[in-house]
């Protein structure tokens, strides 16, 4: 087993006001994640198209996981309840079709929640490593 | 067995074309064989009489056709619909897709359609000629001496099985009577994978998907499928690709596919009709009618015209996306 | 294709510590589209700026990126920057190589490899970039201000002393709202009459305010700066302009039991009445569901005795049509119905009350002339019992009463009690509670008076049920603090009822396209930071149809809707934000999906006619984006099926270009 | 602070199906309560008792018996607390506990009274009967 080696690739769309603020806090407070986590930074989480999160898995990403502001702190004041919903039945689809769950995950991070943003990768990192490779949805369509 | 004659859909559609309150009908025509039925928009009587077919392969959901269809005529035009269909019709009007005023809708009763693989897992391929019967079906094949007779339920389309409405929801005349809304059996299936182990389900759907040759019929004959321009055909959006370059994209597309529909869709059944590859398509989009109505409320897209999908709505406490597995586990 | 430049910031050793800056400008070199790659210490100083200057005009630079600190830092100084060389500022991505590279990582290679990948994103979006200018739309110099109570009063004062035109709707015959009916106010007990009618005089005075009295707001359209709105002066037989408000018909109106409004139905007034002496402006109206001579022909005494020949029989609705930069929303509130509320046998005996209907009581300009007397036989009423949370904080039933606390009735009552005792000390009050709620200035000290100097008697239990008996009103109760069930025989019961938004503010949000919570109170554009604008781009909130409010906080949001209002009207052009939606028609279904996620009301639809793929012509309805009022958040371009709804700034092809170079 | 009662506690929460964190404390269920001097533990004592676990004087308190299941708490409780569901609960598991019936069918006949409605009298037997 080489699961130390295996270095996991995760996308993160964070939205510009509160989730991309957060982590910038947790670049300011010095806090440690895995670099493995590259974000994007979108206007509201509610831009994120589950297209992106299918597209990210399809280049070869191994968890992506989307932040937002806390319910009813939207910039955009409902952003973030749309996107509660999308997420929430992309996710129950994707297990639906015996993907891991734990590849795909939705938060919410304030623009003060730098250490909340850190432990979050942190945690999803881990969980998303102790996976290994997204083949799934790669093989989903491929009888071996 | 229809209840309902194709003579009373003949005359009816008939007068109303000679009367002059519909220009055109938009019916079931002949097709090649006995059991492949044509979606056709007949412009005259004689055409009617001669080329209209309603019978049990009758399954074809007209709804979408109207999207084009009253586009092009400058008249009215007449749309037979069974009652699964006019909830399709309905959530057409509430996504403004064409002109009520332009369509005149016969709403006929059914009694459930047949399903031609079914038929031809009993008798065999080479089917020459189909008689209809109050025992079912009698089928003669190119390659046994004596017709078979088949009952009906035996041949029952699985949407037909679980149906989940008698009642049309929208109509300006009726022949016949309406039903009710049923209680059915339809998520038992979506319940049964949902119960199997992550792996099992893997296993499930990458034996169905699998077989998917990419053809696009699930999606042309889709209801809910009436976008000007799909995305997957579209140059610009990222996701296009008309025919697969990996495997991936075949997954794409039919999670892609099932959630636009998500929330609109009617469960009318007509991707899972169309696929010649047989894929349990309606098992994706009851997935979805499944969580919506677990998460959100029930809801059945195209009761009434004008209400608000569940994708477009939300509660201040709606289920996070994080307890969405724990709700369903603990079911 | 793109001329991209690369500028790779140091930040002293802020980025360059954990990041190979050197080996990042070389890796990007070999990206596509770019043709100019360098590092610097300081990019954002004036000669890291000009570094970038020069290579724009040396390289023929289309786009910029910069990978240095947070676009949240510094993306507007680079925008800047890159317009003054002559680019479109929208050109220039940012790659976040410190906060979310550099900081948090601590291996120099890994740091590298990371600030390299999202480099690349950046020139994988700037290659998709596309110039973008800001919309402008002029504004219309006047405010409309749709209620005229104290929020409404205090906004159009204000916005009118800045010099701008202001409409007052209101749609009663007199400006005055709820504080008009209010006795005293708390906690400095003056009284509510001697402070608001000489606020409503200078609304009479201000030659920038119109009033439409007794109107109503019909149809509103348009977008913050433009808004056209409809407004319907109904009828009210008497002409305004000729009117001295004399009273001369209202005393010889034959017509004399109607219910009074103004006093709650506690004492009657004529057909033609003004509501009360203060009124403004000072003319009567003619109710005529009550008049003889619009029912039936026949009267007509007002008419005879009126000198200035005011009145009008044949009067009709008068529609006006007025354009308006913005909308302020100052529709207040009313107490709930006590309908549902059996226990209290309110609709069973006249003594028991409302505290509305107390304060009326108590007003020297009320029924009872300022006397406190109960209303079934006008006495004296010797004991009160004061019941607080009247349908506040009721989350069992919602028809019944409201889930949230309604704010101003723990002051009030503490007010009522403490005016009971001290005019009538000989009284014993009474007063039922679930908590005291007193914060703001002086009012905890205020509550306190009334129970240490007052003697008014606080306790803490509920009323269970009142029962009326003889001239008496039994009252069951609890007193949780002694653990005891109480029964007392009460000559008056007063009910603090809660408060709701005024019925009308519902069709109103729907014309304006502003947001509501459950209650019907209207959605602040963010609750802590911009608390008197709606979501709505060019609608304010001012008082009560925000949330349960007293007359300070009242006043102190309808200068803040005020100020806001002044703000936008100031301005001769909008400028927007140029990242904002936009539809493809071509690809547009006109489905209205993106209409309803839409939480500012940006979409609308319009029939277009379109040559189709098949060569025919067709009319098809297709979403047009209001850039004055879109705010780019994206909600409609995930709702959209077709994709034919895309964000500028953020459109999928970048985005999607992002997701691929990092995956890559 | 209490005897660790939390399984009976969540029971009697279960079976009654009200969630006494709920509770506001206003008191209105003892203010409208007709039973309150005969009760040594009043409605609003109860839920609070409940809440913190406090059950064993409760199933000890003849208060159990004096709650005459009007339901006027229930109708008038704003915040849908629903104290008297509680109570029931606590007599069933009292009930349930000591395995005997706290009226037996031989009760019945002395109970009855001209002034009492017979329905009372049926109700009570199926309430204090297991």
């Amino acid at each position: 087993m080489q699961v130390n080696e295996y270095k996991p690739l995760i996308v993160a769309f964070c939205c510009n006001w509160c989730s991309y603020a957060g982590a910038d806090l947790a670049g300011n407070n010095r806090l440690n994640y895995p670099a493995d986590v590259k974000i994007i930074r979108v206007p509201c989480s509610c831009r994120v198209n589950p297209m992106f999160i299918l597209r990210a898995f399809q280049r070869g990403a191994d968890g992506v996981i989307i932040c937002g502001c806390h319910p009813g702190d939207c910039h955009y004041t409902s952003g973030n309840y749309y996107t509660r919903r999308r997420m929430a039945l992309l996710f129950s689809m994707l297990d639906y079709l015996g993907i891991e769950r734990e590849r795909t995950r939705l938060e919410w991070v304030s623009a003060a929640e730098g250490a909340k943003f850190a432990a979050t990768m942190n945690d999803f990192a881990e969980k998303v490593a102790a996976l290994g490779e997204n083949k799934r949805l790669e093989d989903l369509r491929c009888k071996k | 067995m229809q209840k309902i004659t194709r003579d009373t859909l003949v005359s009816k559609a008939v007068s109303l074309l000679e009367n002059g309150t519909v220009d055109a009908v938009l019916g079931w025509g002949k097709g090649e064989f006995a059991y492949d039925v044509t979606p056709t928009v007949f412009e005259t009587a004689d055409e009617i009489r001669e080329n209209f077919v309603w019978n049990d392969f009758c399954g074809a959901n007209f709804s979408k056709y109207l999207v084009s269809k009253t586009r092009k005529l400058e008249g009215k035009i007449l749309v037979f619909l069974k009652p699964c269909d006019t909830y399709s019709f309905n959530q057409l009007l509430t996504e403004h897709r064409f002109d009520r005023e332009k369509v005149y809708v016969v709403g006929v009763p059914c009694e459930g359609m047949a399903d031609i693989s079914k038929v031809k897992a009993i008798t065999g391929d080479g089917i020459s000629a189909i008689d209809f019967t109050d025992n079912g079906l009698v089928i003669t094949t190119l390659y046994d001496d004596e017709p078979k007779t088949v009952a009906y339920e035996d041949i029952l389309a699985e949407r037909c099985v679980n149906c989940k409405s008698k009642k049309h929801v929208a109509y300006d005349e009726l022949l016949g009577e309406t039903g009710e809304v049923l209680e059915s059996a339809r998520f038992d299936e979506v319940a049964k994978i949902e119960a199997l182990t992550p792996d099992e389900r893997f296993a499930f759907w990458q034996g169905e998907l699998s077989r998917c040759i990419r053809c696009n019929a699930c999606r042309d004959v889709c209801p809910a499928c009436t976008c000007e321009k799909c995305v997957f055909d579209n140059p610009n959006s990222g996701a296009e690709n008309k025919a697969p370059a990996n495997s991936f994209e075949e997954q794409m597309f039919h999670i892609i596919r099932a959630f636009h529909v998500a929330g609109r869709c009617t469960d009318c059944g007509e991707c899972s009709r169309v696929c010649p590859q047989n894929i349990p398509l309606h098992l994706l989009n009851r997935k979805f009618i499944r969580d919506i109505d677990n998460f959100y409320g029930e809801y059945q897209a195209g009761a009434e015209v004008g209400t608000r999908a569940p994708l477009v709505d939300y509660n201040l406490d709606d289920l996070e996306a994080s307890d969405v597995f724990e709700r369903r586990d603990s079911e | 294709m793109q001329r991209i430049g690369v500028f790779v910031c140091w930040c002293g050793s802020n980025i360059a510590g954990t990041v190979d800056v050197h080996a990042v400008a070389e890796a990007l070199k070999n990206e596509p589209g770019v043709v100019f790659s360098t590092d610097y210490q300081y990019m954002c100083s004036q000669a890291g700026q000009d570094i970038i200057k020069n290579a724009v005009k040396e390289h023929n630079l289309t786009g910029i990126v910069v990978c240095s600190c947070s676009p949240r830092m510094h993306e507007a100084t680079f925008r800047k920057t890159a317009a003054a060389a002559g680019l479109n500022p929208y050109m220039v991505e940012i790659a976040n190589i410190r906060e979310q590279c550099s900081w948090v990582h601590k291996n120099m290679q890994t740091g590298t490899e990371k600030a390299i990948i999202l480099g690349k994103a950046a020139v994988a979006k700037v290659n998709l970039n596309t110039p973008l200018t800001p919309g402008e739309s002029p504004v219309t110099k006047r405010a409309l201000v749709i209620g005229g109570g104290i929020a409404g009063i205090q906004t159009a004062l204000d916005i009118a002393d800045a010099g701008f035109p202001v409409d007052i709707v209101e749609a009663k015959p007199t400006i005055g709202g709820k504080m008009a009916q209010l006795d005293k106010t708390f906690p400095t007990l003056d009284c509510a009459a001697c402070i608001l009618t000489p606020k409503m005089v200078d609304v009479a005075q201000n030659e920038n305010i119109r009033i439409f009295s007794y109107s109503e707001v019909q149809e509103i359209k348009g977008f913050v700066g433009n808004f056209d709105v409809t407004i319907k002066k109904k009828a009210r037989f008497v002409k305004e302009e000729i009117c001295t408000g004399c009273g001369a018909c209202v005393e010889k109106c034959p017509m004399k039991k109607i219910p009074n409004e103004f006093n709650l139905g506690m004492d009657n007034r004529r057909a033609i009445y003004i509501p009360f002496a203060q009124a403004v402006p000072k003319v009567a109206t003619i109710d005529p569901n009550a008049c003889n001579m619009l029912k039936n022909g026949k009267c007509g005494v007002c008419s005879k005795v009126c000198t200035a020949g005011a009145i009008d029989y044949t009067q009709k609705d008068e529609i006006i049509s007025e354009k308006y930069g913005a909308v302020v929303v100052a529709t207040g509130f009313n107490p709930i119905s006590m309908d549902k509320f059996d226990e209290f046998a309110y609709n069973q005996s006249k003594d028991v009350i409302t505290s509305l209907e107390f304060e009326r009581l108590t007003n020297a300009a009320g029924p009872t002339a300022g006397k406190l007397l109960r209303p079934s036989d006008l006495e004296h009423p010797h004991t009160i019992v004061f019941v607080q949370c009247v349908g506040s904080r009721c989350a069992a039933c919602a028809e019944k009463g409201k889930e949230y606390c309604s704010k101003i009735c723990c002051m009030y009552t503490a007010k009522h009690a403490m005016l009971v005792r001290d005019k009538y000390p000989d009284t014993e009050v009474y007063v039922f509670y679930i908590d005291v709620r007193t914060p703001g200035k002086n009012f905890d000290e205020f509550y306190r008076r009334a129970v240490e100097e007052y003697g008014v008697k606080y306790i803490k239990g509920m009323v269970g049920k009142v029962t009326p008996e003889g001239n008496k009103l039994k009252v069951q109760a609890s007193d949780l603090i002694a653990n005891k069930q109480l029964h007392i025989d009460a000559d008056l019961v007063v009910l603090a009822a809660a408060i709701e938004p005024d019925k009308s503010a519902r069709s109103l949000a729907t014309m304006l396209t502003a947001s509501m919570d459950t209650n019907d109170f209207f959605t602040e554009a963010h609750p802590k930071l911009r608390p008197v604008e709606s979501p709505t781009a060019g609608v304010f909130l001012s008082g009560a149809c925000q949330g349960p409010k007293d007359i300070p906080e009242t006043v102190s949001q309808a200068s803040a809707a005020a100020s806001k209002v002044i703000g936008l009207l100031c301005k001769d052009k909008l400028t927007g934000n140029p990242c904002i939606a936009s539809a493809n028609e071509l690809m547009c279904n006109g489905c209205s999906t993106c209409a309803n996620v839409c939480p500012y009301g940006a979409i609308t639809y319009e029939d277009k006619e379109f040559m189709m793929p098949d060569r025919t012509k067709a009319l098809r309805r297709v979403a047009q984006v209001n850039p004055a009022v879109c705010q780019g958040c994206g909600a409609c371009t995930v709702a959209c099926m077709s994709g034919a709804m895309d964000l500028r700034g953020f459109m999928g092809s970048q985005i999607i270009a992002e997701v691929d170079a990092i995956c890559k | 602070m209490h005897k660790d009662n939390t399984k009976l506690t969540e029971e009697i929460i279960r079976a009654s199906g009200v969630n006494p964190k709920k509770c506001m404390k206003c008191g209105k269920c003892s203010a409208t309560c007709p039973a309150y001097d005969e009760m040594e533990y009043h409605p609003h004592q109860f839920v609070y008792m409940v809440e913190s676990g406090d059950i064993e004087p409760l199933m000890n308190s003849k208060s159990l018996y004096m709650c005459l299941s009007c339901f006027a708490c229930i109708d008038r409780c704003p915040r849908g607390v629903e104290p008297a569901k509680l109570v029931e609960a606590v007599r069933l598991s009292v009930i349930r506990q000591q395995g005997k019936n706290h009226m037996t069918a031989d009760d019945v006949p002395a109970k009855l009274s001209e002034d009492l409605p017979q329905q009372a009298i049926v109700s009570a037997f199926r309430k204090y009967t297991k």
